[in-house]
Order: structure tokens, then sequence, then C-alpha cells
């Protein structure tokens, strides 16, 4: 398995906000977390970037527990994020956030800076042209001058996943993407979000734009109150009457 | 003779105790550390010293004086510089307070000269002896003072509409604007509070060492500074607590190792201190 | 363009290069000398304060640092200028892993306040260990040091100093747009989102911190055989003040900043001179008035350092808004 | 360098350069610097000046900071129209401008300067205070065969000064006999010595000696009156000042010190000196601005001695100073540069100095 | 007399133009949707109303009077209040003092405790959070929680940036009946809105952003059935 959690646990004083959860997720496959606010997800997200420290239970990825390596050290082997309440490098340029986002790839060391030695020259071509690519993929190239603070809240998203795409993640986590997106912009994100996954780039989604997340997962789990209440494809969430009781409601369109 | 220097210490904490103050109601508010405070403290004390000099050998009057210079001083230096200073980087305002206390240093000598004035003494009588320890009234003033001062501090930022405005722009000032708290009023409330406190508290020291002179805030100012970070400098109780335990290790340090360590005595064991507890005493538990 | 700006360059470093031999004033050279003593002090502290964001008020202790460690090598045991000049920035450099370590995982505040009592204490260690350091009577008497047998003379100090400074400068120039300068950078910006990214925090934090301590250091060095009599004093709190006061007026988190920032206040009260009394007065408010004009400092970087765009349109139309 | 002027006599005057602290923590010394240099100037101007030519004084601050003393010092010494410099105050400040003198060849001539080292360092070099070697045996003795006093605590400051003062004074007791009980050292701007004075009067001395200046004599004074510690005090000549009396009050009584030089001293130089120094300036002179003064007549003299302007001369009649009639007691120098000097006992009774053997 | 008027409001970040003179009214009692895509400075619209951004040409009137570029504090002290984008919980207070800092303009203080019990039945999370920083709460509850302190000071106009932002579905339908629902109690609302569809129905008139220009207004109905806004704002393809 690709990625796996077992019986992770995570509380806040005597609130449990993620209670003994299992996650499996398969290689090159959209799984979308889901559930009530409060629920967990993003804590969940936080225990797996080791943002906060799960209290207990196991984090598998590639086979080997990540639980309690240090945030830089599980970016390392590959996990990428976007946050929720965004998190970009305000007072950076646009260009500049996702050149950050390119860290891990490239070993310049401080020699090779002092003496701009050719290696030098070659990885910071390269990482420049990379970026680029990026941003001209997700529509961005425009404003890569521009301050990251000053780009509109939907923008700012996108950036985010740009800049978590830099590293080349083998997973990636979404956490509200779409938020602040209209219905527009999120049917947009629903395509470059299927163009990751056929690059092979395994995805966990948190999302409460339901379009979306009905769309394009493969797996869809439900938290409620820290507990993984549901799990299944679509359809059979859609479904789900305790689902429907905590979480859908019933929509009116 | 442990008594006699916790007397001391309790004595020279007060003053430590009200500077400690002065910084953390800036800092509180503005995430500042106000390099200007020894400065104004020195104002203050040169505001009490021209009040007995030349109006009436008062003491109440001369803590007046200084309470009045202290918070013109701080309503000052946030109108002319902090204010415009929002939402840029904080080194900017700290470079400022810095400016601040260079430019009052250097004034207060053109004006005053550099001579060390001498402030008279007040309620200089023994209060009690015991053996060896002994005790003047004025200590008793100056510790009863400060305390008073410290209580009213903490009723207005945590029992009042005024403190939840402070507390409240301290996290966010645009959207406290929004929340119909007027910021700059509030901003400059906290300002003055800061520079009253240091002014009073240079007269009361003034008195208690007699002296007044333009450099007598640097020291007083740097450590008072520390005492603040002790207790959590966010914390008003705490930098009260801080104000009085640096005081007090200090002069048990002298006693114990050596005068000549005394100035690092008090940053060691905070230094040790914060390793283990890095939000200070009291202070809250923040990231950055 | 480009033109225009190599030529500049060249001109300007032959005006560097031979200014010794133009102005042939003592004086004058020593000023000159001692502009790129502090430009790059405040280059080395405006890695740590500009580009990471943390804050540090100890700086003149690692100058001093530098400075007592090749004075005493130099004095106790004869080494030569050559070899006591690096491991004066060795040691600072290792004093500055030290503190990194010990207060980089704290909140920002603590790190000003560790840093400003090590500067305490190393001041007080230096007055108070008199076997070692002589105590507050000081180290007089530090060789000059020598280039192939020929004792330097004061051009001799400005070349050196001259070349130390652009290699400094061009150091961190390389650093700010490559890849460690932008973890660097990224620190500064959002700790939690850097971490993310895969930079290593504390290391990059701890990287930053200490080649402005080492960088520090080796001026230390260079000044101890420059002044040939060093002191506590002379590395005390106010140093470390001046050296931030310097990177803050000049510019904070760009490079030319702390050049002009040192130059000025160096040559600032050289020029105030007649001023007497008065000339400190005058120093505290042009400061305040500089940073209250231009918070970013004179050349300041875009950003945070800088007043938001607003924030100047909002008072220029408020007097305009009728009410 | 300085070869050009004495060939016509001209209208521009002849330079001195002045060194001093006059902002900063040592201001209050500077400023009496200052005031005592132009008073010595006006003085020997009004009576024709050296050799013809009026003298004029540039004054540099050096804020105490030994690196601006240095940059003076090559100011100074690139300037062809000085000829020779007054400064600095601090021994540190003085060192740190030693090797710019030195190798431009300019007398520097320090009125307050004390470390050992400072004199001896270059032949450029010269002090006029007297080093605590000359001045410590002589208290020593007031203490121990005057004063009878046979256990004394120290308490000093922690710089050069302090250091050697105490060191001076604690050798010569111990050698006549004394014991030192205790040594307790404070930094310069500390405000509070309740701790030390606590720590020191628990090891029950007879009484206190202090290496201090007077300012921070008076608080230690007032400070241990407060704690309720009666005891004679004895200290250097740096602790004469009409400041000692006015900070310290009634706590300074009982005090005992030396002086070289006393403003109630009644022979006529030293009363017009003061007469002329309250006259202009609204206070008395204290020992360091009767240094300066004396700074600057001893130079202006070494001048007429050597008959020119020559830096070089000038270092030379300067070496060759013996029993210059100074008011701080007469001037002359060893061969390093120091000045060796006479003092007189003087003890602080009912609030001002007196004379100890007039009693 | 509308309740808003706003005139040929410019507003400008340094060089970029942010707004380039709309005109708007929102009538009292009325509740307006304002609907446009990523950057098309709505957020910008409702920060120039409050203050926190300044206009540098044309007028804002509310209630008959000019209130354009007054400071933040005195347009609230007007009545209106906004509820800003991305949240803005202070941090460090707890829940219950983020409600009193709301509050803060009001002067009773029994008016004060029922408007904090009304919202604890309105949101019972938040009464079951109290006493918890406001940092710490989740997405979704710091923005009932920023509802919440926006209505807290009873305001007569209500600037609504984004409601819905990150609440699940079920909550989303509940804000938009409790928007509905204070409207209905004559609270005046203007509100900006990225879930056009919901937006649309529950709003009596709409406005289109585009770019900083109004792109169209009209009543909400005819809106959502322009063919234009289905395609480029309710994702719905014609
Ligand atoms: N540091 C903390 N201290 C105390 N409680 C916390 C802390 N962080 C999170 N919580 C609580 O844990 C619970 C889960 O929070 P989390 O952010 O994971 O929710 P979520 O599922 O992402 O919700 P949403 O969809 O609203 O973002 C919430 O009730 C929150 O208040
Ligand atoms: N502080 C700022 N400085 C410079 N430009 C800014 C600033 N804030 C916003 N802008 C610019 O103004 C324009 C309008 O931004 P605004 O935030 O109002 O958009 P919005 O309609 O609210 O978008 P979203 O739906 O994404 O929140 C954008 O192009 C943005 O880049
Ligand atoms: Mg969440
Ligand atoms: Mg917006």
């Amino acid at each position: 398995m690709f990625f796996q959690m077992r019986k992770v646990r995570k509380s806040f004083g005597g609130l449990v906000a993620v209670n003994d959860v299992d996650l499996d997720v398969q290689k090159g496959a959209i799984h979308a977390v889901i559930g009530p606010n409060g629920a967990g997800k993003t804590t969940l997200f936080n225990c797996i970037t080791g943002l906060r420290r799960a209290d207990a239970g196991e984090i598998l990825f590639e086979g080997e527990n990540i639980k309690d390596l240090p945030t830089h050290r599980i970016a390392a082997r590959g996990i990428g994020r976007t946050f929720q309440n965004i998190r970009l490098f305000p007072y950076l340029s646009v260009l500049d956030n996702v050149k950050v986002g390119t860290h891990l790839l490239n070993h310049t060391t401080l020699w090779d800076t002092a003496l701009k030695t050719p290696r030098f020259r070659r990885l910071e071509g390269e990482v420049e042209e990379f970026c680029m690519e990026l941003l001209r993929q997700t529509r961005l190239l425009e404003k890569k001058d521009q301050y990251a603070r000053n780009l509109p809240y939907g923008e700012q998203r996108k950036l985010e996943i740009a800049r978590a795409l830099a590293s080349k993640p083998k997973l990636l986590l979404l956490d509200e993407p779409a938020a602040g997106m209209n219905p527009a912009e999120t049917a947009e994100l629903d395509d470059f979000i299927r163009s990751l996954k056929a690059k092979g780039i395994t995805i966990i989604l948190i999302e409460h734009d339901m379009k979306l997340v009905m769309s394009i997962a493969d797996t869809i789990s439900v938290i409620d109150y820290g507990v993984k209440i549901a799990e299944g494809t679509a359809l059979e969430i859609q479904s789900n009457e305790r689902v429907i009781e905590a979480y859908l409601g019933k929509r009116r369109n | 003779m442990f008594v006699q220097q916790l007397i001391n210490g309790i004595t020279q904490g007060s003053i430590f105790a009200l500077l400690a103050i002065s910084f953390a109601v800036i800092y509180g508010v503005l995430r500042l550390v106000n390099f200007a405070t020894g400065a104004t403290y020195m104002m203050g004390a040169f505001a009490g010293w021209l009040t007995v000099q030349y109006v009436s050998r008062n003491i109440f009057l001369a803590m007046l004086a200084g309470l009045i210079t202290g918070w013109c001083i701080g309503y000052l230096i946030e109108k002319v510089a902090i204010k415009s200073l929002r939402g840029v980087a904080r080194i900017a305002s700290l470079i400022c307070t810095i400016g601040f206390s260079i430019f009052m240093m250097e004034i207060a000598t053109v004006i005053f000269g550099a001579e060390t004035k001498a402030m008279p003494s007040f309620f200089n009588e023994k209060a009690f002896t015991l053996g060896e320890v002994s005790v003047v009234w004025y200590q008793l003033f100056l510790v009863g003072t400060a305390v008073t001062i410290l209580l009213l501090l903490q009723v207005l930022i945590f029992k009042t509409k005024a403190g939840l405005a402070i507390r409240t722009v301290s996290l966010d000032f645009k959207t406290a604007g929004l929340m119909g708290i007027n910021v700059d009023r509030t901003i400059s409330l906290a300002f003055s509070l800061g520079g009253a406190t240091a002014g009073i508290a240079g007269v009361l020291g003034s008195v208690y060492y007699n002296i007044v002179n333009p450099t007598m805030g640097n020291l007083q100012g740097l450590k008072s500074f520390s005492a603040a970070v002790f207790g959590g400098l966010t914390s008003i109780p705490g930098a009260i607590l801080g104000g009085y335990l640096l005081a007090i290790v200090e002069n048990f340090g002298v006693q114990i190792v050596s005068g000549g360590y005394r100035d690092i005595i008090g940053f060691v064991i905070l230094v040790g201190f914060l390793l283990f507890r890095p939000r200070g005493l009291l202070g809250k538990k923040t990231s950055l | 363009m480009k033109k225009l700006n190599i030529a500049a360059v060249a001109l300007g470093s032959v005006l560097l290069i031979s200014f010794p031999y133009i102005v042939p004033n003592p004086y004058l050279v020593r000023v000159a000398i001692m502009c790129g003593i502090y430009m790059i002090l405040a280059s080395s502290l405006n890695i740590v304060i500009g580009f990471t964001g943390m804050f540090s008020l100890g700086h003149g202790a690692f100058y001093g640092i530098g400075a007592y460690t090749s004075a005493l090598l130099a004095l106790n045991l004869q080494w030569p200028f050559w070899v006591t000049f690096p491991l004066g920035g060795a040691m600072a450099a290792l004093f500055g892993v030290l503190i990194g370590v010990a207060t980089l995982r704290l909140r920002q505040i603590f790190l000003a306040f560790t840093t400003l009592g090590f500067g305490e204490i190393t001041r007080i260690v230096i007055l108070n260990w008199d076997s070692l350091t002589r105590g507050p009577m000081g180290l007089p008497g530090i060789p000059i040091p020598t280039f192939f047998g020929v004792r330097f003379s004061q051009a001799g100090y400005y070349y050196f100093i001259l070349l130390f400074t652009a290699v400094v400068v061009l150091f961190i120039y390389r650093l700010y747009r490559s890849r460690i300068g932008r973890a660097f950078i990224a620190i500064r910006e959002d700790e939690v989102a850097a971490s993310h990214m895969g930079i290593h925090l504390f290391g990059f934090k701890t990287l930053a911190f200490t080649l402005a301590c080492s960088i520090a250091g080796l001026v230390g060095a260079f000044y101890a055989h420059f002044a040939r009599f060093i002191s506590a004093d002379q590395f005390g709190g106010n140093e470390s003040f001046a050296i931030l006061t310097m990177v803050a007026l000049g510019g904070t988190g760009s490079i030319l900043g702390p050049l002009l920032g040192a130059a000025v206040l160096i040559i600032f009260p050289e020029v105030f001179r007649f001023l007497a009394q008065f000339r400190m007065v005058i120093y505290g408010a042009i400061l305040i008035f500089v940073i209250v004009v231009k918070p970013g400092g004179i050349v300041g970087v875009r950003g945070v350092f800088e007043k938001p765009v607003q924030a100047i349109r909002a008072k220029h139309s408020h007097q305009k808004g009728g009410r | 360098a300085g070869g050009k002027q004495e060939k016509a006599a001209t209208d521009e005057p002849v330079y001195i350069a002045l060194t001093a602290p006059i902002t900063g923590d040592y201001a209050e010394y500077g400023n009496n610097f200052k005031r005592s240099v132009e008073m010595a100037i006006d003085k020997i101007n009004a009576g024709g000046g050296v050799l013809g030519r009026k003298l004029a004084v540039l004054v540099g601050d050096s804020k105490g900071d030994p690196k601006e003393s240095a940059t003076l010092a090559q100011k100074w010494t690139s300037d062809p129209r000085i000829v020779a410099q007054i400064g600095d105050f601090t021994s540190t400040c003085c060192l740190a401008a030693q090797p710019i003198y030195d190798q431009a060849g300019m007398v520097q001539l320090s009125p307050t300067a004390s470390h050992t080292k400072f004199a001896q360092g270059s032949k450029w070099s010269f002090s006029i205070v007297g080093t605590q070697a000359g001045e410590q045996p002589f208290i020593a003795d007031y203490a121990y065969n005057k004063l009878g006093l046979r256990k004394i605590a120290v308490i000093h400051i922690n710089n050069d000064w302090g250091v050697d003062t105490a060191r001076y004074f604690t050798e010569n007791f111990k050698k006549l006999g004394g014991t030192i009980t205790a040594i307790e050292n404070y930094f310069d701007g500390e405000k509070d010595f309740t701790a030390i004075l606590t720590k020191l009067r628990a090891s029950n001395p007879e009484a206190l000696f202090m290496a201090a200046m007077y300012n921070d004599g008076a608080s230690i004074s007032n400070q241990r009156a407060k704690l309720g510690w009666n005891l004679p005090v004895i200290g250097p000549s740096s602790l004469y000042s009409e400041q000692l009396l006015k900070l310290g009050g009634d706590a300074v009584n009982n005090l005992y010190t030396v002086v070289s030089f006393f403003t109630d001293d009644p022979k006529p130089e030293i009363q017009s000196y003061v007469t002329e120094f309250q006259k202009r300036y609204g206070l008395k002179p204290n020992f360091h601005a009767s240094l300066a003064y004396d700074a600057m007549m001893l130079l202006a003299d070494a001048m007429k001695r050597a008959g020119s302007f020559d830096r070089d001369k000038i270092r030379e009649a300067l070496q060759a100073t013996k029993d210059f009639p100074g008011l701080a007691g007469s001037i002359t120098f060893t061969e390093k540069g120091d000045a060796i000097k006479q003092y007189t006992r003087v003890m602080v009774k009912n609030n001002k100095f007196e004379l100890f053997d007039k009693r | 007399m509308p309740l808003l008027e706003i005139e040929k409001l410019v507003v400008q970040y340094g060089a970029i133009r942010a707004l380039k003179g709309i005109s708007l009214t929102v009538e009292k009692g009325a509740l307006v949707t304002l609907i446009g895509a990523n950057g098309a400075g709505k957020s910008t619209l409702l920060n120039t109303i409050t203050g926190v951004v300044k206009a540098s040409e044309g007028a804002i009137r509310f209630d008959g009077m000019d209130i354009t570029n007054w400071d933040s504090h005195e347009i609230v002290r007007c009545g209106i209040c906004q509820v800003p984008e991305g949240r803005k919980i202070f941090g460090e207070l707890t829940v219950e003092e983020n409600l009193y800092a709301g509050a803060y303009i009001l002067k009773d203080k029994n008016e004060v405790k029922k408007n904090i019990q009304m919202v604890y039945e309105l949101f019972p999370r938040l009464a079951e959070r109290r006493k918890q920083e406001g940092g710490t709460l989740s997405g979704g509850e710091q923005q009932m929680l920023a509802l919440a302190r926006g209505i807290m000071s009873n305001p007569q106009l209500l600037l609504l940036d984004e409601p819905s932002l990150g609440l699940a579905p079920l909550i989303v339908d509940k804000i938009f009946e409790f928007i509905q629902q204070i409207n209905q109690l004559g609270k005046t609302i203007l509100l900006v809105e990225q879930n056009a569809n919901m937006a649309l129905q529950v709003s009596s008139y709409g406005y289109v952003l585009e770019t900083g220009t109004i792109r169209f207004h009209d009543a909400s109905e005819n809106l959502r059935n322009n063919d234009i806004v289905k395609k480029a704002y309710l994702g719905i393809t014609v």
C-alpha cells in the first residue's frame, strides 16, 4: 500500500480531534476526506505532515513509518500540501514562492553559491524554467512578479497548489482547494486535478464542494467527531444515511 | 543579612516592575519593544527634580510631574513616529524608539548639563531596625506606591472595556477597527500609559538613589527589559513578578557570587530558565 | 543600460582603488577603513535580520570575540595575522552555533533577548577574566600584520578591507539569489509554510546566524590588528545597537542598504563634528525622521520593510474626503 | 610637519587639539576639560600668547568611545596646524589613540589617564594625574597610621582605573599590616549599591575604601547611610569634588581622601583660578578640571621652553619638565612620561572638605 | 432613500486599479448579492465601504451621510458591520471574548448578554467551545464565529464576504437560512458570494462585478436566467 494510516489519534486537552482513524490510499488515486466542520480533517493533514505530532498510531508512507519525523523530512519523502488558511510567503513574488517550493529538488551548497560554479548556474536555470512552466499551467504567469499577498483569494489558492507541486511530490494533500472559487473556476480546478492524477500524483483532498468531490474522487472517507464513519465510492457515500444526516443534509437542488 | 538582601531586592524590584510593565503594556499592544523606556524614566526623573527644585518640595507633586511628562512622551513618540509605521515590519518602529532614546538623552544633556543632580530624599527616617536589618520609610512608600500602580493597571487592562480594546488591537488592528474600536486612540493610550508608568518610576527611582542624570535610565531600561521577558512580556502580572524576581535574584547573586558578575547573573538565570520555559513565567504559549 | 552599469562599476572601482592616492589624508583614509569595517558588520547582520527575519541584538559581541581571539593569539603565541584572522572568524562562528542551538528554537523575541544577554555576558566575562584578557586593562600593542614580510601601511589596511568588503558583498549578493537565500527569506515570511517546503528551519536559521557571526568575527580580527588596542567597552551593547541602526537606516533586507547605512552613520558624525553637543541630538532626530519617512530604510527592499501602498494613499485621501 | 609655521609670525593662531567626552556617559568630565582648557588659553593669550603667537583650541568629542578617540587622533595628526593634543579622559580612549600619535609623532598629553601602560607605551604619551602606584601608598599610610584603621573593606569600579586603584591600595595596606576584609566591584552605570554594601558589611570592617569617582562615591555613601551603616570611608583623590558634597549630603561626612589640588588652598594662583572658574561657569572646579588646566599651562610652558612649535621639539621640552608649578601640585615627568605628585590629606566634616592635618 | 449608495468609486493599490468607478445602491431592508470572479474587486469594495481601504475617487453614502474614507471605527459606529474575508478571528482571545469584542460599541450590558445568548442558540458549536482560543478552532468553526461576531453589535447594514467559505454543506444551508432570517427581521445585507447559485436564490437583487466594473445588475431572478451569468458564474453549461 502506498499510504496508510493505522489507528491515528490526536487530542487537544480533553478533545479527541482525530480518533483512531485508519486510512488506505492507493497509488495514483484521488482520495477525498469529507466531514462536518471541526470533524478533524485538517488535523489529520497536520498529523501527516508533522505540523502536529500524532499521539498514537502509525502513518506509513511507501511502507515506512513517518509519524515521528520532523516536517521537513516528511516533505523530503515526497509529501506536499496546501493550507486551508493559505500560507504563502506574502512578500515574495509569485515566482519566488514557487521557487522556494523547489527547495528539495536542487542541492546547491554554500560553496556552489559563493563561487557561482557552473553547477550552480545550471541548477538555477533549471529551477527557473520549471517554475515558469508550473505558473503557465496554473495560469499565474502574468502575475509572476506580484507579491503573493496582493493576489485575490482565489489565485492565492492556485499559487499554493503550484508551490506544492514545485517539489514534485508523490503525494499531494489539498485542504479545501476550491474554497473561494466560483463554480466556473471550480470546474477548471476539477480538470487541473485530473491532469495531476494523470501524471501519477496521488492526491488526498479535503473539500466541502460536493460537486467537485463527487466528480473526481475515486474513494471518499467521511469523518465526524474525529471518527471515520463511512468510506466508499461517490455513489455509496451519497446514499449513506449516516453521512446525509451528519454532513450532506437534504440539498435543495 | 539575607533578610536585608531581600529587602534591597524588593525595593529595587519595585522600580524594575514598573518599568517592566511599561515594556509589557506597549509590547502587548504593538508587539514592539520600546527601547525609549529607559530614557522616559530619565525624563520623568528630571521632571520630578525640576518640581522639587523650583516648585515645591513635595514628592506627590514630583510624581505627578513625572507621570505627566511620561504620559506626554509616550503620546508624542506614538504620534510622531510609531503611528505612521503601522503595518510595516517592526524593526522600523524599534529603530525609532532607539532614535528617541538617543534624542532624549542628548537633549537632556544639552538642557540640564551632564552633571549629576542631587535629588532630595523624602521619608528618609528609619521605619524599623531589626538587628542589622534596617528599613527606611521611603522604601515602604516606594514599594507601596509601585504595588498600587501595578494593581490599578492590572484592573484597567483586564476588567475594563479599554483593556479589551487594547488586547484586541494587539492581535489585529484592522479587524479591531471593524469592531468599532478606535485603533489610533487605543494605541495612543497604551503608549501613554507605558510612558506614564516609566515617568513615575523615574521619580521614585531618583528619590531612592538621590540622583538624577541623563544616563540614569540606560541600565535600568535594559534590566527591566530582561525582567519583562522573564515575566513573559505580554503578561502584566508576569512583568511584575519578573521585575521583583530579577532584582531579588540579582541581590542574592551579589551576595553569593560577586558584584562583578551582577549584571549577568540575571541574564544567565533568565536564559537558562527560558530554555526550559520559553514563554516566560506567566506568558501565554504562542508560536512566534 | 547594461553598458552603463559596467561603466559605473568600473569607474567606482577605479575611484575606490586609487582613493588613498587621490586623498592622501590619513584621517580620511581612516574614516574610509572604519566605513568598510561597519559595512561588513552591517551586511552580515542583515543576513540575520533582513533575510531570515530573526532579531539579534548582540552582534557586537561576536565582533568582539573575533577581535579578542585574534589579538590574544597574536600577543600570547605570536601567531601571524594570516592565521589568527580566520581563527577569529571561526571562534565567533563557534559561539554563534552555540547561541543558535540554544535559542533559535524559541520565540523570536527570545533570540533578541538572548543575544542581548549574550552581548552583556561576553563583555562582563572579558572584564572579569583578568588572567586571560587582562580584564578592564584591555590589550595594547597588538602587532601590525605583515604581507610578505612588509608591515601593513595605512593603505595596506585600506586595500585589505576594500577587498574584504567586496568579497562579503559579492557573497551575500549570490546568496540572496540562491536556494539558500530563498530558504532564509521563506523562513522570514512564514516558518510553517517554509518547513512544509522541506526547509530545515533550525538548520537554516543556525546557518544564517553562524554565517553572520563568523563574518563579524573576521572583521573583529581585522579591527584588532588595525586599532592595535582593544578593550571590552569597544564591543558592548552600544556597538550592537549601532550596527542594528545602520542596517535599519540603510535598508533592511537589501544588499546596498547596510552599506549605505554604515557609510552614512560613520561619515555623518564626522562631518557634523562642529555641532558639538548638538551633534548627537541631531543624530537621534535624523534617525527618527528617516525611518518615519522611509520605514524600510533609505534603499529598503520592497515588501515587509516598506509602508503598504494603501497606507500612504489613505492619509492623502483622508484629507480630501470631506465630512 | 610643524616646521612651516615658525617662519612667518602670522596672526594665524597656534592650534592645540583637545579630545574629550563632550557627550555620552562621561560628558561631565569632558566638559570640565573643555572649560579649563579654554580658560587657560584665554589666560595665556591675554598674557601675549606663546612666542608671540596666540593659541587656539580645537575640541573633538570622543563620546568616551575609544574608536572615536582614535579617529580624532588621526584627524588631529593629519592637520598640520595642530602642534599637540590634550586628552582623552579615559585610559582606554587614550590607549586606543596612542598608536596613531606614536606613528605620526605628536604629543598626547592626558590630564587623567592613569593606566600603567599608557605613559610607558609611547615616548609621545604623557600623563599628569600621577599613577595609582604613587598615590595609593600615601593613602594606605593615611588609613593605617593617621587614622589607625586595621580592617578595611574595598569597593571599586570595575574599569582599568578602579582595578588599579584597588590593587595598589590593597597591596600597600596589607604591607603595612592591615587586613582587607572583602573586595567587591561594580560596573560603570550601576545605581544600586545596596546589595554590595550589605555583603561588605557582613565582613565587619572598620572602614570602607571606595575606589570610585565622586558621583558614584556620593551614591554609595547615601545608600550606605540608608542601610544604617556608619563608618569612616576613605578613597582616592578622584572623590574630591564639590559634587560629592552636593550629592552626598550628610552621608559623606567622615570621608577621608587626599588631594593634590584643593580649592581652599590659600595660594593666590589657586584662588584666582577657582574664582575665575566659578565666575565663568557657575560652579567650583574639581580635581579633573584642575588637571586639564595644568595640562594646558604645561604645554604652553613646554612650547616656550622649546622655543618652537615643532611637534618633536615640544615633546622634548615636555619630557624635560621639572617641577612645573601646577595647580594640582608640581609636575616632574619620569623617564616614561608619568608625573610624580605630592598629596595633601583632607576629610569631609560638616559637609565641607577640610585639611586633615590642620586639626 | 437607499440605505447605502455608492457613486463612481475608484480604488487603487499603487498602480493597480482594483475598482474602476463603480456605482451601486442597496435599499433599506434589501438583501443584495454581489458576485464576480477571483480578483474582480468584491472584497475591495466591502473594505472600502468600511474604511479599511481608502477610495481615491467617488463617494459612499450611508443613510444620506457621506462616509467616504472615514476611519473604520467611525463607520462601524454608524451601524455598518463587515464580516471580513478569511475570518480574521482574534486568535488569542477566547470565543466568548471575541464575541464581546464584536459587541464593543454596545453600551447596554444586558443587550450584549442577550446577543451572546442568541448567537449561541444559532451556533451551538460555539457554545461548546466558548472558552477555547479562537485561533485553534477549525476553519468552519472560525467562520461561524466570524458571523456571530458580526451580528453582535446589532448593525443596520451587514456586509458579508463569502460567509459560506469552507463550511460543510449542511451548515451552508443553515447559514443561508440564517441570512434570510435576519434579513426578514429588518437587517439590510450586502452579500458577496462565490456560491452564486444559492446567493441569487436568497437575494432580491444582484450585481455582477468584472475586473473592477459592474457588468450587470438586475433582479436576482433575472440574473439567474441570464445565459452569460449561468455560464461564467453558476457553472451551468447552456
Ligand atoms: N490547537 C488546538 N487546540 C484545541 N483544539 C483544537 C486545536 N486545533 C484544532 N482543535 C479542534 O479540533 C477540532 C478539529 O479541527 P480541524 O481543524 O481538524 O477540523 P476540520 O475538520 O478541518 O474542520 P473544517 O472543515 O471546519 O476546517 C475542532 O473542533 C477544533 O476546534
Ligand atoms: N493590498 C493589495 N495591494 C495590491 N493589489 C491588491 C491588494 N489587494 C487586492 N489587490 C488587487 O485588487 C484586485 C481585486 O482584489 P479583491 O481581493 O478585491 O478581489 P475579490 O473579488 O475579492 O476576489 P476573491 O473572490 O478571490 O476574493 C486584484 O487584482 C488584486 O490583485
Ligand atoms: Mg479544516
Ligand atoms: Mg475577496
